[in-house]
């Protein structure tokens, strides 16, 4: 594959000079989801990392109308604010900026109405597995063993299923992807923006201070996850689910990469034992059971 | 020209009034005792008769933040809730206030738990006075029609640029039934101008908004928002004359509350919403035996119109302030306020009515005629009857 | 001022009705005002409202507690409870009733039950009194028309229901029966 | 009435939301244009946006650029060193 721009030449719509920790991975994400999405767009952002990066007033590094917001209501504002655009005959597709806090918990009802409701909206969530804003405390998407500020001891419990739960919602369009693969994740945008209806895609973004890594290696990270196939990368069209070359590999179990290679970088897994080692290989194995069951119409959502 | 009269519940005269301000956008969640102003709002929309979104959904912090978004986006919005709703509503309603985006909002107003009541009382709605938004309260369904429409134009007028809510009796009220006076589109159009606010979310003009700001530019937003509410009186008096001229000259909307015989009254009760109505029946009752006394209701709390109360109530040689709500340990709301306004004056207050207990005239007479008697000294008051019901609550036992 | 309480169990038609008395009062040139008393009640629990009408603006907001009238759609609630607390000596009693009332008050009946059924005014398995009574309330108060009351279904129902509850009303209306006090 | 008194919390988009964040940086990128390619894999994974494409290659906008060494790193030709802002 090519590493250059392609046909996705919009300019990038985040200003440097942001207030991100240095090699943040949301940047990553909102630069190039801005390349995919260009001029018409508006953003509703949740309380989060993305709340600071803006910067500080009157002053924003996001070059889009932003609609700063509390935790629990970015879905619901975006509905409100999807009809009152459809109301002045303007085609803007409003694009939530959630991460998974706000995503998994404390959004979770809002998200679970507004995609129940299909309200034209492209719901973008940041899962960076765990609440970084806050000092990387648990989350409902932060994976077993990993150790937060308010899980030292490792977390007791798997990853919350986001994608699937969404997949339930019989929304029009679910995507996964990862900063590792930024071409994979502007397609998945443009395609979600052209989709009417609720459309969602989580986006993982490895965090060097909270996955305690060198943050130079935040691509690097955000590849490896998909490589060893803890992170799958999927879209899921009217029914549909397809698995993105990237991952392919990952319905084989024999040619997936060992988790290892994925553990050992990060600092939340440092001296893991291997009973959480075989804990996470489990969870991947029943994951890409699933992932498999729908993909071979085994199972219909 | 012949007026339109209705008889219409408070619920039905806002949905009305709602209707005829031209709303682009609703948000719907039921709540008793609100809930059939949303259902009127969602049958006129499918039946055509109005030009709006409705979002159902699914709670009511999502509630005020589709408004919230939809408003962001340009257009007039409306949402109506009570009590729990209120509450779970909170962080909203400051964050819609801190944003300065003008929002229209109805409360019918209702006892929070625990334990579950459904009846009136006005503690929801007084929870919220601290946030910002401006809050006029009703006492007839036709105030609240009237109430409605002039809210849309209030918060939006540059002067203001705060949202505001209109709070109405739960029951008493909202499913009153009576004769209002329905303006013509025509009449509502001719007040009402084309939605405004400070600023709007459009691609072709992008604007940041409520991103972090430094501290001394936060105490300049809530020090404007501060001299947002007080400035909002006078605009209050001049869309109040504005829509008596233009719209429904039957009600007064020239000064912010309303002043009922208190000019030569050395005595004088203090009300807000339904109730309001049999304490000026007491006011004549009693001046018909020689007791000058008189009213004065309260019709904003926010803002407080700290002037014209003085003015009013300063010389009175008692006040009793009647409370449908209750700061525990310190008394009712309106008493502390204007008790915070006139601190020199003999002003004693009475809680009572909470959770939906009837008070009717009689028992605002006899507390009125024991307050002059010097017999009060500020309490909770029980209707009569009640007092020797036997109380079904259990107590604590060791 | 006239005061006026109604009778009756949850989905019966009890607000309604007093709605539609004051809809009709206000169509006559008076001013009124109906709510009922909300419980927490569902289908069959008692359920009352109110309605008054004065020639001049009610400031009255309290439940009544002294009523003029008394409208009772469910003969049965005379058992079970006490729908004439209250009532004034000169008070006067409205009432579905199939047969004779015994009351202590002047006492106006008509078997609603009866005209609704046969008009087939039934909703869920319940005959609709709630129209067909005020014909009986109109016999016994005389500052409202028939057709005041008719203007005011046509606002309130539309099509057939309007249509036969208009006729049920005459049809109580014309059958209503008055009974004198029954001295203790 | 004057209206002096009413400030809104709205931000319009402007570099520096963060500060002048180039201060940030202990080492910083420098390119090595004979070795550099033209791929832009450097300006699609900075997180800043501070590395521009030029001239069929890259610069970079060191007022904001904070030395995270991501670029450094999706090199596919290893065009990009991290070197020290002491040296």
């Amino acid at each position: 594959m090519s590493l250059g721009v392609r046909d996705i030449l919009n300019k990038p719509r985040l200003l440097p000079g942001t207030s991100a920790c240095p090699g943040c991975p949301e940047n990553i994400a909102l630069k190039s989801i801005s390349m995919a999405l260009g001029e018409n767009a508006v953003f509703i952002v949740v309380a989060g990392c993305s709340s600071i990066i803006q910067g500080m007033g009157p002053k924003s590094t996001y070059n889009y109308p932003v609609l700063n917001i509390a935790f629990a209501a970015g879905p619901a504002a975006a509905a409100g604010m999807a009809k009152a655009f459809k109301m002045r005959n303007k085609n803007i597709k409003p694009v939530v900026w959630a991460g998974d806090g706000g995503t998994a918990d404390i959004g979770f009802a809002s998200l679970s109405g507004a995609a129940e409701r299909n309200d034209n909206i492209l719901y973008i969530c940041v899962d960076n597995e765990a609440y970084m804003n806050t000092g990387g405390h648990r989350s409902g998407s932060t994976p077993f063993g990993a150790k937060t500020a308010s899980t030292p001891g490792g977390k007791k419990e798997n990853k919350k299923d986001l994608p699937l739960i969404m997949m339930a919602h019989h929304i029009p369009y679910v995507a996964t992807a990862s900063v590792g693969y930024l071409h994979d994740l502007m397609e998945k945008v443009k395609k979600a923006r052209s989709i009417e209806g609720f459309t969602y895609i989580q986006v993982l973004t490895p965090d060097p201070y909270g996955w305690m890594f060198d943050p130079s290696k935040t691509a690097e990270v955000g590849k490896l996850a998909v490589q060893t196939c803890y992170w799958p990368l999927i879209e899921y069209e009217n029914g549909k689910l397809t698995i993105s070359q990237e991952s392919m590999h990952c319905l084989d179990r024999r040619t997936r990469k060992p988790i290892d290679e994925f553990l050992k970088i990060q600092g939340r897994y440092k001296g893991v034992s291997p009973e959480i080692v075989k804990g996470l290989e489990e969870y991947i194995d029943r994951m890409w059971e699933r992932i498999k069951s729908i993909y071979e119409g085994k199972v219909i959502l | 020209m012949k007026m339109i009269s209705k008889v219409i519940s408070g619920n039905e005269a806002v949905a009305l009034g709602v209707k005829l301000s031209r709303v682009k956008v609703i948000a719907i969640y039921p709540i008793t005792p609100q809930t059939y102003i949303i259902e009127e709002l969602a049958a006129m929309r499918d039946k055509g008769e109005l030009d709006a979104e409705v979002i159902r959904v699914e709670s009511e912090h999502s509630a005020m933040a589709a408004v919230y978004g939809a408003a962001s986006a340009g257009v007039r919005v409306y949402t109506a809730t009570a009590s729990q709703g209120l509450l779970y509503m909170h962080e909203m309603i400051w964050w819609v206030a801190g944003s300065r985006i003008p929002i229209v909002m109805t409360v019918g107003t209702r006892a929070v738990g625990a334990p579950w009541n459904i009846w009136n009382e006005h503690t929801d709605f007084m929870s919220e006075r601290d946030s910002g938004w401006l809050m006029a309260f009703a006492s007839t369904p036709q105030e609240a029609l009237d109430l409605t429409i002039q809210a849309f134009k209030i918060s939006e007028d540059e002067k203001v640029f705060l949202p505001m809510m209109v709070g109405m009796d739960g029951f008493i009220l909202s499913h009153t039934k009576t004769r209002v006076y329905i303006p013509s589109q025509e009449e509502v159009d001719s007040f009402l101008p084309p939605r405004k606010q400070p600023y709007v979310l459009d691609p072709e003009d992008p604007v940041d908004i409520g991103n972090m700001f430094q501290p001394i530019d936060y105490m300049k937003f809530r020090h404007s928002m501060h001299l947002a509410m007080l400035n909002s009186k006078e605009v209050i008096k001049e869309i109040g004359k504005e829509y008596e001229k233009k719209v429904v000259p039957v009600g007064s909307y020239s000064s912010l509350n309303e002043s009922y015989k208190l000019d030569d009254a050395e005595y004088a009760l203090v009300s807000m919403g339904a109730w309001s109505l049999d304490a000026m029946q007491v006011v004549d009752e009693l001046r018909n035996m020689g007791v000058k006394i008189g009213l004065y209701r309260i019709r904003y709390v926010r803002p407080w119109d700290e002037e014209d109360i003085k003015r009013k109530l300063g010389d009175k040689d008692g006040i009793l302030v009647l409370d449908r709500s209750v700061s525990f340990g310190r008394g009712g709301h309106l008493y502390l306020e204007l008790k915070a306004t006139l601190p020199d004056v003999n002003i004693k207050g009475v809680v009572t009515g909470l959770g939906g207990v009837a008070i009717n005239k009689d028992s605002i007479s006899s507390l009125t005629k024991k307050f002059i008697e010097g017999k009060t000294d500020g309490e909770w008051f029980y209707p009569s009857e009640v007092e020797k019901v036997e109380l079904r609550s259990p107590r604590y036992i060791k | 001022m006239l005061e006026i309480r109604f009778h009756g169990r949850g989905g019966q038609g009890v607000v309604t009705a007093a709605n539609l008395l004051a809809i009709a009062a206000d169509i006559e040139g008076f001013w009124s005002s109906a709510f009922p008393f909300y419980g927490a009640e569902r289908r069959g629990a008692e359920i009352e409202a109110y309605c008054r009408i004065d020639s001049q603006p009610i400031r009255i907001t309290s439940p009544i507690e002294y009523p003029d009238y008394v409208v009772i759609l469910d003969p049965s609630l005379l058992k079970i409870s006490n729908p004439l607390k209250g009532l004034k000596s000169n008070g006067v009693v409205v009432l579905n009733s199939p047969s004779e009332p015994r009351l202590s008050y002047t006492t106006f009946y008509v078997n609603a039950t009866q005209i609704a059924r046969e008009l087939g005014l039934v909703k869920s398995g319940w005959p609709l009194v709630n129209v067909v009574v005020l014909g009986s309330l109109l016999k016994a108060v005389n500052y409202i028309s028939l057709p005041s009351l008719e203007k005011a279904i046509d606002e309130e129902f539309e099509g057939k229901i309007a249509e036969l509850n208009k006729k049920a009303v005459r049809i109580a209306y014309e059958k209503t029966t008055v009974v004198s006090p029954i001295v203790a | 009435m004057s209206l002096d008194y009413q400030f809104f919390p709205v931000s319009r988009p402007s570099e520096g939301g963060g500060g002048k964040t180039g201060n940030w940086r202990i080492v910083k990128p420098v390119v090595d244009l004979n070795k550099c390619i033209g791929c832009k894999a450097c300006f699609l994974w900075c997180p800043e946006n501070t590395i521009i494409p030029t001239d069929g290659k890259v610069s970079i906008n060191y007022e904001y650029c904070k030395g995270c060494g991501v670029c450094s790193n999706v090199c596919p030709v290893k065009a990009i060193s991290m070197v020290s802002e002491n040296d």
